[in-house]
Order: C-alpha cells, then structure tokens, then sequence
C-alpha cells in the first residue's frame, strides 16, 4: 500500500497546534511509517509554487490550523481545498476562530491604532501604517490584506472534519490518523470529540445551582470536590463539547471553552449567559446589576474562543 | 332648531390647554370638590368648576372678565384633592395670563394692578422693595391707600420691620437685559 | 449639613426676625448656610399670575445660581419654597420651556443642571438634621408653652415633603422642644396672604377663622414657618378685631424662634422683640 | 421537503383593512417560496372564512398554514380546529399577529402594510419547520376547592355540591358570611340580609358533600387543571368544634368580657376574648382571639372560660396544622377590603366622632347590632341632619381609580333607613348617580319621594364650624358653594382589593388587573375563568359587585368547576418541553429554573426529566440549558430562528 500523503498547514494561530502533533512522543515515528509528509512549514521547507504544483487531490489529508484573518490565508485555504481529498479543521482557530478571532470586537481600524500607534512599546511619530502595496527603488512591495473580520475555516472553503481544541489533545489526534490510516471514516462534517457537554465526563459533584456572586478562582479556595460554578467560578463547561477529559476542571481550573459549543447548540456565549443570569439567587433588579457586573470582561469569558463562529460573529457596527 | 352649520373647533378650549397647567381640563368630571375645597369659593361669581365648563364651553369673555380668577389665594387645596389631577389652581394662573395678555382687565383693577406692580418693581431691582411697592400700587390704583398703610408701616418700621437700605442685584443691568429677553408678552 | 441658602425677599425686610432666628438657630444647632450669591425675588404669586414665562425664569435664574453648589437648597419661606419646587419640577415636565429658560439664562452664563434638592427648613429640622438631635441640645424645654402649629398651605402643596391636609413636620419638631401642641383642624388652611392687598375682606375673614379656632382651642402663641403667614394673622390681627368685632391679641411667632428660646438663645438674638402682638407676656417665664 | 402553505390575511372588518392594505399582502405572499395559495377576506373566523382554508387544504392538498390576523390568543384554538376538520394536524399552524401588534398601533398606512408583510413572511418561514403534535388528555379529580366563603363563595359550593360533587370550603375567619352577614338591609328591595342569607349558610353546614374549613388559608398550590395539590393551613380556635355547642357560657365568663373591639360591629361594640363570631354564625363554635386572650399571650389567666364550659370544649394547646388537598379546578371568591377612610383626612374620620364609615352605619341600623338598630350619635342623642358621602376613595386619582359600583345604590338605601327610623334631615352627596341595575331606579325614584336632598356634588371636606360638624360641597347644579350644618356624616368608602391579593395571586399564579383586582381571561366574554386553567374567579375579587351579580358570578364559576368535573378528563397542551438524554449533561441548571417544579433528576442516568403533566411549556429551562439539552416542542431553534430571518429579511 502506498504509503498517504500528509499536508500540515498554519494560518493564525499560534503554533501550538503543531507542538500538539510532537506531543504525540513515539506515536508520531507510527505517524511518520504510514505518511510522506509533503507540506508541514514548522518542521520541512516548502514555497508557495511548490503546492501549487501538486495535481489537484494529490494530497490525502490536510491538517489545517489556524484561523483566516488575511489574504494569504484566505489564497491557502483555497489552494489546499484543491489540492487534497480530505481537509481537517484542525484546533479552535481553524474550526472557531480562537482567539485571534476575538479581534472581531474590534475593527481594522482599531486594530491598526492600537498596533502601530497607541501601545505603549510603539513610538511612530510619523504615523506610518502597513500598506498594501509600498514602491520603492527596487520595485514595488506587496503585503497580504488585512481582513476586518477574522473567519473560520469552514467559512471560506468546505470542510471534512472537524478537530476542536487549543489545542487538540493527542489522543484526538491519534484517533484521527488511525481513522484516516485504516480508512474507517466516519460521516463528513463530524467533529473529532464528544457529543455531550462537558459537565458530563467533568467528575465534580453537582447541586441545583443558586450563585450569590461571581469569582475568579484566586479569590476563593477552591473545593476539589464541589461543581465549580457552585463556588461561583464561571465555568464554561456546561455549553462546551466535551472529549478532552475535563483536564482543566481536574486540575481545580475553570473550563474556557476551547472545544467550542456542542452540535445542539447555536451560539456558545449566549447559551452561557442565559444559563448563568437565571441561576443568580436574587430578585432585586439593583443587586443583580451589581452582581453582573462582578463579571470581568463577559465578552472574553463566554466568546474566548467561538466569537467568530457564534451568531454574533462580530463586533455590531454603527449604522447611520 | 339646534345649531347644525360647521362646527367650529373651541380655540379658546385649545389656548388654555396649551398652557402650562392646562392639560388636564378635558379630565374633569365636575364633581365640585375643587369648589367645595376652596376658601373663597364663596364669593366667586363663578364656582372654580364652573369655570372649568365654561372653558370647555367656549365663553371666552366671560370667563376671563370673571372676578373668580383673581380670588384664587393659590392655596392649592382643589389641586391635592382634584379626584381627576386637574391642577386647578395652575389653571388660574394660566386664566389670570390670558386675561392680562389680551387685555381683558380693567385699567384700575385692584389686583392686577398689585401684581403687575410687584412685578416691575422686581424686575428693576430684583428683589421685592415693599415701600417701592406699596407707594407704586397706591398711585396706580387709589393714593389713599398710602395714608391707610402708614399705621402698620409705621409698626413696623418702628420693630426695625422695614428695610432702611432696601436690597437689589448687583448686576441690574443684566438682569433687566435677561428679563426682557425671556418673559411672554403679558407685563408692559 | 451644608445648604446653600435662599432667604427670600422679606427675610431682608418685615421678616428679619425669622432671619436672625434662623441664623441663631442653626449656628447652635451646626447647620451651615452659604447664602446664595445674587439671589433674585421668587415671583411669589404675583409674576405667575401674570405671566408664566416671568414666573419661570425669576425662579429659574435662582436655582441657576446653585448649579455648581453640591448642596441641596434651603429654603425658609412657604411661598418662596413653593415657586422653586414647582418650577424645578416643571423644567422636568416641560422640555420646550426648559429650552427657553436654557437659553435665556446662557447668555448670563448662566446653566440649568437636571434636578435640584429644595428643602423647606422644617423638612431640613426633622429629616437631615434629626429631631433626636434637636432633643439633646433642647437646654429650656417649653414646658406647659401652648402652641398651635400652623403650617399655611405652600408649605405642603402641591405636593411636598409633609402630608397636604395633615402635615405634622412642625408638630414634632414642637413637641421635641417641650412645648404642648394643641390639635389644629386648620393646620394648613389658607391665611390669604395672596389676597391682603388685593381683596382685604376676603383675606382677613380667612385669618379671622384661623384666629378662631386658635384662640377657642386656648393657645398661648401661634407658630408658623413662613414669613407672609406671620405678617398676615399678626398685622393685621387689629382690623380683625375692628371688622368682626373680636378681642383676638395671639402672639404669632416663627418655630425657629421657639426653637432658638428653647436653646438658650437671648431674645434680642431671636428679634422675639418685634411682633405687633407682642410675644414677651407669654413667653416671659421661659428666659 | 417542499412544502405547500397556504396563506390567509383577514381584513377584520375594518380593524386591519383601514391601515393594512390587505390585498398587497396576500399579493406579496403569492410570490414566496413554498407558497401555494395567498388569499385575503373579510373575516377569517367566520364560518365562511374557516370554510375557504378548508376547502384549500382538501383541494390543494396545502400541507401548512399561515393566517394573518389577530392575536393567537384570540383566534388560534378556532383555525387549529380548522385544519383538523380538513384533516391535517392543528398545530401545523402559524399566525401572525397583523391586528394588535400592527394596524392597532399605528395609523400609518404604509408602514403598518410593511410590518404586516414582515410578520406574515416570518409566520411562513416558521411554519415550513412546525411539526404534528397531538393534544394528551389527563382524567380529572372531581373535588372543587372553593376560597373564601362570602356570599359568592357560598353560592358556588352550594351548586356544586347540589350536583352532588365534593368541595372544600376553605375560611380564613372563624365563620362564613363574610360582608354580607353584617349588613342590615339590602337594595331594591329592602329584605334582612341575615334573612336571605342565614339558610344558605346553614345548608353549607348541613350538606354532605361540602366540608368546611374555617380559620384556614391556602398556603401553596401545586398541579394543573383537573390535579390540583392544595396546602391549606389552619390556626387553632382552641374549641374542639365537636364539642362546642355554641352556648356562649365561655364568652359570658371570659374575664376581658367587653374589653375588646368586635370587628364584626366594625368597632361601635367590644367582645370578649372568647367569643362566637356572631349570632347566626357557622359553624356557631367559639373562638378564642389569639392576640387578645391572656392565657395563650400571656400564660397567666384564670381560664374563667374553661371552667365555665360543660362541655369541656377549650383546649389551650390546640396546633396550627397544614392539610393537603387533592382538587380537580379551585374558584377564588376571596372579595374585597373596604377603603380606609382616614387616608383622606379632611373627610373628619378618625378625628370627628359622628362619621362613620358605610359598614359602621349597616351595624348600627342592624337590630343585632350595638345600638339593637337605633341609629345614635357618640353622645347618644338621635342626629337631627345627616350626610352621606360618595365616591369616598373611589373614582378618584388620588385613591383609586375605579367605580365601586355598589355604593350609589348603598347610599340611596342608607338614607332610606335614616328616614325610615328618624325624623331627620338627609343630604347625599354624589357625583353621578349610578342606579343601573334591575328595580335601582325605581328604588332612587322612591327614596327620593321620601324626601331626601340628593345634592350633585361631591362632599370636599368635613369640618367644624362653631362647634358644629359642617359638610363643605359646591351644589354644582346650582353652581354654589354651600356649608352643611349635620350631626352624623356616612363616608361609603370604596371596595378595593383585599390587602394580600399580591401574595394570593402568586399562590395561584393568577393575574391582577390595573385596579388591582383579579384579572379574568375576558372582561366581556369570559369574566368569570383566568389565564390559568382550572382556576375560576367569583364575586368582588374580580371587581366590586352587588349582590345579585356576586351570586351570578358565584354560579357561573361552578358552572366552569363543574364543565371541568363533567369531561373526565382534560386535555393539555403538546406545547411542552423534553430533554434529550443524548445531550443533557447532569448540570442541574434547570431544575431550580422551573416556574412550575416540572424538572426532576434522574440520579441513576445523571439526566433530567421534564414531567410532561405539568410543564406548561413556558420555555424557561429551554433558554437555561446551556448545553442545548431542552427543546420546548413547537418552538425549536430552528423555527424561531427562521422567524427571525423572516422579520429580517426583505
């Protein structure tokens, strides 16, 4: 049997999702009999026109991470798309956005003053902003465009499988190759992880659930045994797939909700505040305001990672 | 044979409910206790609710030529217990405001004559001058009136009761400026 | 307790003895007054019977003055009290007059802010400072002094802080200070001070029925809180007599000076001095 | 799937047509995706309406529809039926409301049109995704609960029971009778209140099929129409009442014999601490008044009262007790409080002692009253003048807003009684003279041939003028202020709602009206149920009443008990919620989310479960379930979410 060719590709994210594959220690030389890796930048060279001179369906599977926030990665996730039989959304960027995609509470615009004028570590008194095309002597350079909004994978081109996570853990990922090696695939579109929320495999003993105020977990001691969110903790646990083994929650830390939401569900972040808002234990309108507003940054705590695969998707933009 | 031509809207209904404390008049149920409530009802040519109706009536003349609207002591006892929230007593004024406006009061009328005095004597030096005051209305009106009020005036002087330095504003010009600016067309 | 302080008009004339007590008072009793700089008369009944825009802004510009005060406004005068009341209630209710007044004022530099706290000395006595309070400093209770409470109508309506028909603010503060308040059915009927000067008949058998029942229920003074009150049923308390044939001769005093005699204060400091019906016989065993 | 839809824009008369421009609706509607059929007409609920979507279901084979009309509240259960008589499922249905959310709210043309368009398209949206669901019936206790034992009350067991099914009698005081058992006389036709109402009293007591429970307050209600789960809590009367034969001896010895204010005599006569209620009470026991008595507030008593009873009936430790009650429907007749007179003090009460309120007035012209019916003044002497008062604390901004109804007519007949019993002046004082029912009129033209001075204009105040009580009022058809000299003035104060009815509207999961009272499902076509099934109003808790329309209403709503009772059974909406153990986690957010306790865990699967019987389908744990767990059948996610591309889209 020929052996499969395997492509590994980054777009933005951080690059934790290729350390996540090396994590997998000596299942990876198992990795390494079954494929050719024809594409991984972080661990082989490869140029543009080299991709793009494979025949079309040349590559077997395409891992692919990573969020699309610009041109080049909008023209490389097209470019893949064509190039293999099975693209994978690999890791929260690629199947959620990430957090490169809480950017979408910003725009360009902003983004733009914020890098290159307003933090505190710039200095650029002649206000000088990237530009798309700059000409110089030598002739006239180009840069990628910068989206206002960062997309998901399977926003721009049609996706396979999914692998949630950030990253994926390597028993997800073991899964996946030995699917793939043996040619025992499951449905299209089917996300490599569990079907039920979280709260499931998460072993903490759960009350019906009352919460006075909210806390962050150095403000408490935490009891090991006892559902987070009971202690006031927010936990995204209860409206994020999960699959990963409740590592966080073990370890006496909140889930974030890299796994984003499961199937049933449409939006992440507004499951969790429906939730979260009918289980504070009071009817006084004042003290709920200050009770909600013990929330640091709600935005970031239920969006972490799905804002730009969630109905909201964006930061709402002023119409006049 | 009742009147049957085109009905005309009551303009008259229509100025006073555009007044401040006017709103409420199509509200009124006639029940009287505004006129039960007030300590001077009892000699007013028209009851307060009456004049009410006679607002919604259209008897414009009649209405502000009463000598009822100057009886209003401003108590506001028909305001509080008015089962529909009329204001009555804003309502006087707001009746006192036209009937000055548009000049349905006699030249000599007594209190009108008091208020309009009061009135310019604050606005040339901002605050009230009771001996200013009384000399101004007693000449408008009947200067007999300064020999009547020189027994109590003279108590009072006597109990140090009357301000030898009346005060005023310290900037009269602007005030006078600011007056002229802002009030309607009722005081000349 | 700070206020920013508006006198009225005849606090500076025929009242002055209302001003002098209340100064006393309240320096014993460390209640702050910063007079209002360049306050203006109020309009009292007179403007707003002839024209609501005058009325509106005389208030308005005095209220204007205290925009940039962080305290609330006191205010010692039913009447006085009264227009500011109303007319920072009527800038809430009536945006187009509040653009105009707004106007007018700014080419004064001068600016309207969204509400203002004005408070009657008698709600400033019970509420901010606390009759418990009052009680401790009390030196000479007036003891056995019968007073009737008489609170005018301004004073409690439209609406302010006391009840309209049956206030009892002043009763308490009374009753703290010693003194044996008398029920009053007319507590807060009108003395006709809007009518003295226009229909004199009608106004003084209005302060003749509160005489009446003053004198029949056996008092020794009457108390009021407002400065046209006091002039009304003590001024004229002479024609009374002559026009319905009584021989009514009740002392009519302002609370703050009652208070101040309580406190120890001397009766010149008080102007207890300078009523036409003269207070001293009665008040005489309290020194 | 393609779907057919079928869609229909009723006019409503004029109600839509005048702002919505209809047949551009149906135009528009024509052109949709899935549409097979866009229709407009006069009147969609009329027969001949129903009969045009009838026929477009059999002859086009229409497998959804939209109608455009009215609010579903209105109109919804008439096309469900619609569409089962043409054979599809009733709940493949969808309406949008173009009537109180659209043309009733603006009056421009244009933008009404637009709307309606917007929600019809959303209406079509949503309908593609409706699935068939079916209606569940459950069978049905047959026992009324009936609150409150007024003469409303009184009238709806005493039906109920009469058709030989079981109620439960439930009485916060120690007797039955409420208002009705202190008044004297009643209007038109002047008949002793106690006589009328004395039998159907002692009928409750004697019918089998009603049991009793007096000094007994609903404390918790639970369950749905035909299941009912009731907590009634009783204080004690410590009198075992099958000992007690109502002699009187414990009263005659109680030692505070006469210390006490009786509320039955509204205050003009004291009682003792034992006591029986009154003389034609039921169940006639004693009662001992627990706040006054010295032994159960103090310990220390000579317990005169236990000495003194043969029977050995008083029992001092006696414990409140909780009682659990299975019911099939419950009818609230739990009446009304009377105004507070001294609220308005310049109506003298409180301060002068000749005025009384209207109550005051029926105890003391009552010949078991404390005057044995002479109608006296304070000092014993008969008044010579006497006023009544109207709309005290009614149609008023300051009090309440509302007509009391009974009062015009109470007053025509206190003024009768006064110039029946007295040689004396009457001046009554109102604002309109409201005598509308069956022989009022004829009632007011006779008492004002008796000679009673009917001034229009309502009393401002009562004062004292020289010693004498004055009336102050401006006869304002004569355009006069006047003083009116009397010696006794009658403030009949308005009927407002009972001081609790916050707290009993929440037990029963009833709604109030902007007055304050119950609110009835209709105020025209159904006054007498409420939003919540099973639950039915009667008498003054739904808005003051005479007594001819407490009765009416008091066998009207056992008429609706007994409709429930005579089914069998009931059906329950399929608008329910169920949790798919696929998804459902084990978070237990929802459980305590329940408005209605439905949800239940299941600890051996680590899921939840909704009880189908008594979920009401509100969709609370729905918008909880933070993992998507709870569908609430009829409004999934996708069909509300294709509602709102439908709203949004152009």
């Amino acid at each position: 049997m020929a052996k499969l060719k395997l492509a590994v590709y980054w777009t933005a994210a951080c690059g934790g999702c290729d350390v996540a594959i090396l994590d997998m220690n000596e299942r990876i030389m198992a990795v390494g009999d079954a494929c050719d890796i024809v594409l991984w930048p972080l661990a082989a060279d490869g140029k543009y026109h080299h991709v793009e001179g494979m025949p079309d369906h040349s590559i077997d599977v395409c891992l692919f991470h990573g969020a699309i926030r610009n041109s080049e990665n909008l023209a490389m996730a097209r470019l893949l798309r064509e190039k293999s039989n099975i693209l994978v959304s690999f890791g929260s960027c690629a199947s959620l956005g990430g957090i490169p995609g809480l950017a979408n509470f910003y725009s360009r615009e902003e983004i733009f003053r914020r890098a290159y004028m307003e933090s505190e570590s710039t200095v650029n008194r002649e206000g000088v902003f990237p530009q798309q095309s700059v000409a110089v002597p030598e002739g006239e350079l180009t840069l990628p465009e910068f989206f206002d909004t960062v997309y998901t994978l399977a926003q721009v081109v049609p996706v396979d499988y999914f692998i949630p996570g950030c990253p994926p853990t390597t028993d997800q990922i073991w899964t996946a190759v030995q699917a793939v090696v043996s040619g025992n695939l499951p449905p299209r579109k089917t996300v490599i992880a569990g079907r039920k929320s979280l709260c499931d495999e998460c072993p903490r003993v759960k009350e019906e659930k009352k919460i006075q105020s909210f806390k962050r977990p150095f403000e408490v001691m935490v009891d090991p045994a006892k559902c987070l969110i009971e202690q006031g903790i927010v936990c995204c646990g209860p409206a994020t797939r999960g699959g990963c083994g409740a590592r966080c929650t073990k370890a006496n830390m909140p889930c974030r909700g890299c796994f984003g939401p499961p199937d049933q569900i449409a939006d992440q972040g507004a499951k969790l505040v429906g939730a979260l808002a009918s289980i504070i234990d009071s009817q006084d309108p004042q003290e709920l305001r200050k009770i909600s507003h013990l929330l640091a940054d709600p935005a970031g705590i239920f969006y972490r990672f799905s804002l730009a695969d969630s109905l909201l998707k964006h930061k709402r933009k002023e119409v006049c | 044979m009742a009147a049957t031509g085109q009905l005309k809207p009551n303009q008259f209904l229509l100025e006073v409910a555009g007044m401040p404390g006017g709103e409420r008049i199509t509200a009124c149920i006639q029940c009287g206790t505004c006129s039960g409530s007030c300590p001077t009802s009892y000699r007013m040519d028209y009851t307060p609710r009456k004049l009410l109706t006679m607002v919604r009536a259209g008897l414009k003349e009649r209405v502000l030529q009463s000598e009822a609207i100057w009886l209003c002591a401003s108590c506001y006892s028909c305001s509080v217990r008015c089962p529909r929230g009329v204001v009555i007593t804003d309502l006087m004024y707001a009746l006192k405001n036209l009937a000055i406006q548009q000049g349905f009061v006699p030249k000599k009328a007594v209190a009108y004559n008091f208020y309009s005095s009061f009135n310019r004597v604050v606005e040339d030096v901002g605050r009230l001058n009771e001996r200013r005051l009384i000399t101004r209305f007693a000449l408008k009106t009947d200067p007999a009136k300064l020999i009547k009020f020189a027994p109590l005036g003279l108590k009072l002087l006597v109990r140090g009761r009357l301000a030898v330095f009346p005060p005023s504003l310290k900037n009269k010009k602007e005030f006078k400026r600011m007056i002229a600016r802002g009030k309607g067309g009722g005081g000349k | 307790m700070r206020y920013s302080y508006y006198p009225g008009c005849s606090l500076h004339g025929s009242a002055v003895d209302y001003q002098m007590s209340i100064q006393a008072c309240c320096n014993a009793l460390k209640i702050m007054l910063d007079e209002i700089d360049d306050w203006n008369c109020c309009g009292a009944t007179a403007a707003a019977s002839e024209d609501h825009r005058l009325a509106t802004l005389l208030a308005a510009r005095t209220l204007a003055k205290c925009s940039e005060a962080p305290y609330p406004i006191a205010v010692s005068c039913n009447a006085c009290y009264s227009r500011l009341n109303q007319v920072n209630a009527k800038m809430a209710r009536y945006p187009e007059i509040r653009e105009e007044v707004t106007a007018v004022l700014a080419e004064s530099g001068l600016m309207l802010v969204d509400d203002y706290r004005v408070k009657h000395l008698l709600e400033i006595f019970c509420e901010d400072m606390g009759l418990d309070r009052l009680k401790e400093q009390v030196s000479q209770p007036l003891i056995n002094l019968k007073v009737i409470p008489y609170y005018g109508c301004q004073m409690v309506r439209p609406r302010a802080y006391d009840h309209p028909e049956q206030p009892t603010s002043l009763d308490n503060i009374l009753t703290t200070i010693g003194a044996q308040v008398l029920p009053f059915h007319k507590k807060t009927k009108c003395c006709g001070a809007a009518l003295i000067s226009t229909n004199e008949p009608v106004a003084l058998k209005l302060v003749q029925k509160i005489l009446d029942e003053a004198s029949q229920r056996g008092a020794d003074v009457i108390a009021v809180s407002c400065p046209l009150c006091q002039m009304n049923l003590d001024a004229f308390q002479d024609k009374v007599n002559s026009l319905f044939g009584t021989a009514y001769k009740l002392p009519v005093v302002y609370f703050t000076q009652l208070v101040g005699l309580s406190l120890g204060i001397s009766v010149k400091k008080l102007g207890l001095d300078r009523g036409i019906v003269p207070a001293m016989p009665v008040l005489r065993t309290y020194l | 799937m393609q779907e057919k839809i079928g869609v229909y824009i009723c006019h409503c008369g004029s109600n839509i047509a005048a702002t919505v421009d209809v047949e551009r609706v149906a135009k528009e509607a024509g052109g949709w995706d899935q549409v097979a059929v866009a229709r407009d007409y006069k009147y969609m609920c009329s027969d001949p309406g129903q009969e045009l979507i009838k026929k477009d279901i059999r002859e086009l084979g229409l497998s959804r529809v939209v109608v455009a009309a009215c609010s579903p509240r209105m109109h919804e259960p008439t096309f469900r039926r619609a569409l089962e008589q043409a054979g599809i499922n009733g709940y493949l249905l969808e309406m949008a409301n173009i009537r109180e959310q659209c043309s009733w709210i603006s009056m421009d043309d244009h933008a009404s049109t637009a709307k309606a368009i917007s929600l019809t398209r959303a209406a079509v949206r949503r309908v593609v995704h409706h699935r068939p669901i079916h209606e569940r019936e459950v069978p049905v206790n047959n026992a009324t609960m009936v609150v409150g034992g007024g003469i409303s009350g009184i009238q709806a067991a005493l039906q109920i029971a009469q058709a030989g099914y079981p109620v439960y009698l439930i009485e916060r005081e120690p007797s039955i009778g409420g208002h009705m058992a202190k008044f004297d006389k009643t209007f038109p036709t002047m008949d002793c209140a106690a006589c009328i109402l004395t039998p159907k009293m002692v009928s409750v007591n004697q019918d089998p099929n009603i049991k009793l429970l007096t000094c007994s307050e609903v404390v918790h209600v639970d369950g749905y129409v035909g299941n009912f789960k009731v907590k009634v809590k009783k204080r004690p009367r410590y009198v075992e009442e099958h000992l007690c034969t109502g002699c009187g001896d414990c009263e005659s010895a109680c030692i505070l014999k006469g210390k006490i204010l009786s509320e039955f005599d509204m205050g003009l006569s004291k009682r003792s601490a034992a006591y029986i209620p009154f003389p034609q009470a039921v169940p006639l026991k004693a009662v001992i008044d627990a706040k006054n008595c010295l032994m159960l507030t103090k310990g220390k008593c000579s317990k005169a009262c236990a000495k003194a009873c043969q029977r050995e009936a008083i029992n001092f430790s006696q414990q409140e007790e909780v009682i659990d009650l299975e019911v099939g429907s419950i009818i609230l007749a739990t009446g009304y409080d009377l105004f507070d007179p001294t609220q308005g003090p310049q109506w003298g009460y409180g301060t002068y002692d000749n005025v009384l309120t209207g109550l005051q007035f029926e105890r003391m012209t009552n010949a078991s009253g404390p005057t044995q019916g002479k109608i006296l003044m304070k000092d014993g002497r008969e008044p010579r003048r006497v006023a009544i008062m109207h709309c005290i604390g009614s149609r008023d901004e300051n009090y309440h807003k509302h007509c009391s109804r009974v009062c015009c007519m109470s007053s025509v007949k206190f003024a009768h009684l006064v110039k029946e019993k007295l040689d004396a002046e009457v001046y009554e004082f109102y604002i309109d003279m409201r005598t509308f029912g069956k022989q009022y009129e004829e009632f007011y033209n006779r008492v004002q041939e008796e000679g009673v001075n009917f001034i229009r204009g309502k009393a401002a105040e009562v004062t004292e003028i020289d010693g004498q009580l004055t009336v102050r009022a401006e006869d304002t058809l004569l355009g006069a202020y006047r003083e009116i000299p009397v010696d006794m003035v009658i403030l009949n104060t308005a009927l407002v709602p009972r001081h609790d009815t916050d707290k009993v509207s929440q037990i029963f999961g009833v709604s109030r009206s902007a007055d304050g009272f119950f609110l009835e499902s209709h105020i025209k076509l159904d006054p007498v149920t409420t939003t919540t099934d099973g639950i039915h109003l009667a008498g003054c808790c739904q808005s003051p009443k005479d007594i001819p329309d407490s009765v009416a209403q008091g066998s009207a709503a056992a008429a609706q008990s007994l409709a429930v009772i005579a089914t069998g059974k009931v059906k329950i909406s399929p608008i329910t919620a169920s949790i798919d153990q696929e998804f459902c986690a084990g978070c237990k957010m929802c459980i305590g989310g329940c408005p209605f306790k439905a949800i239940t865990f299941n600890e051996d699967a680590k899921v939840s479960t909704v009880n189908q019987a008594v979920c009401k389908g509100c969709g609370t744990c729905g918008a909880i379930c933070p993992s998507g767990a709870i569908a609430i059948a009829h409004f999934s996610d996708q069909q509300i979410f294709a509602q709102i591309e439908g709203v949004c889209s152009q």
